[in-house]
């Protein structure tokens, strides 16, 4: 349900996984963050992705478990990567199956808001300009605040 | 010397990279909050000061916490920038 | 951007195409409505899609382009089957990207709230007990109405 | 005979299988509404009655529009039940 890696995901191997003998559901929501070029007004040639081993995988385990709670789902799936992406690269995959779409998609948004102000990663990027940890955005923080 | 509540404290990030250190061990008898720990590390070391203050998240045990947690005996205990990932 | 087809989509090629050469954005959703095997307190066998030919792809094309005016958006693809279809059965595809999050998953419920209630689709279904038209579904009226 | 404002009027899913036919053409002096095609119709064959009314909607030239909506001139006009398509 829950993966941290340096590999990337394939996102057809996830969405088959997410459907197959699955006949109940009939909404499937995924999301899936990439590397963009630009960030906070700076080019962006690669980023690092830190994170705090021990922490992670309960982090995100709680969040699953929490939005699984909050509404009636089939299935869910979250991967995150860390070490070395480039440009362009997946970084997170959030998939969620229900029987009808109003849970999936409120329920992958939910993942996404918890994941981007409680789940223990950091960025660093290398721009032009050198290196960088990126800031955290308060709209996550009132995303987050919606749940 | 006696050894009381040991704690183990992990910084991360740009933390990390303040305190030089991804991790130290410390023996503080009279720290049972989170914000007396912080407040502990400061008298230790002010260089803490600017690594502590300011927005700095917690967890004990890895579960996030905030200043008024009681820090059990063995702990751990991580500092850390407000996260960003996704 | 649109189609209306007998014919299956492929998630892997329409997610490829989504992301190909878009260094910009940062966020892909996608919803994927499949035929479930159960509606309304019956088993489905399999379900005929009937549509308005001459209005369909008008009444998508207006639904993404209200999405984009509302929301910055980079592409958005919009799918939708007709014909003969079986349980577990790809019927509609919307997939949307964004530079943050927020506007890809905002977009793609307010196309879908927009298709379920003003795209002239119509579903027959074919369960044990006979042949049924379905019922429109309040809760997709009431979708709608947040927008 | 003078052909006035004609209209082909269409219908889709159960209402298509109600009247038995998915294409009309009317010739319609008086007609200017899409609630006054309604009752014309009702008017020309009682059996539109249950056809017509109720939750129906109406497209004018593929558009969806509600009674008071005008139709012009060699219009399509198209009746169908609320739709379940996604």
């Amino acid at each position: 349900m829950i993966r941290v890696t340096e590999d990337d995901f394939n996102v057809a191997d996830e969405y088959r996984a997410l459907i197959n003998d699955n006949g109940k559901d009939g909404a499937v929501v995924f999301f899936v963050g990439l590397v963009r070029d630009m960030n906070q007004g700076s080019k962006i040639l690669n980023l690092q992705l830190e994170h705090y081993p021990a922490m992670t995988e309960k982090a995100l385990q709680r969040i699953v478990e929490q939005a699984k709670s909050r509404w009636q789902l089939g299935r869910v799936k979250l991967i995150h990567r860390i070490g070395s992406l480039s440009i362009n690269d997946q970084i997170v995959f959030v998939g969620v199956t229900s029987q009808h779409r109003e849970a999936s998609f409120q329920a992958a948004q939910f993942i996404m808001d918890y994941l981007k102000t409680e789940a223990p990663f950091w960025k660093k990027e290398r721009t032009p300009e050198g290196e960088r940890w990126v800031d955290a955005n308060d709209k996550d923080t009132e995303a987050k605040s919606r749940w | 010397m006696e050894i009381g509540n040991v704690i183990k404290v992990l910084f991360f990030a740009s933390l990390r990279e303040k305190v030089g250190c991804d991790s130290m061990i410390f023996s503080l008898d009279d720290v049972t909050t989170v914000a007396e720990l912080k407040k502990a590390l400061i008298k230790y070391d002010p260089q803490f000061i600017p690594v502590l203050e300011g927005k700095v998240l917690s967890a004990v045990n890895q579960e996030l916490v905030n200043d008024n947690f009681k820090i059990p005996d063995d702990a751990e205990v991580a500092f850390f920038p407000p996260v960003t990932g996704g």
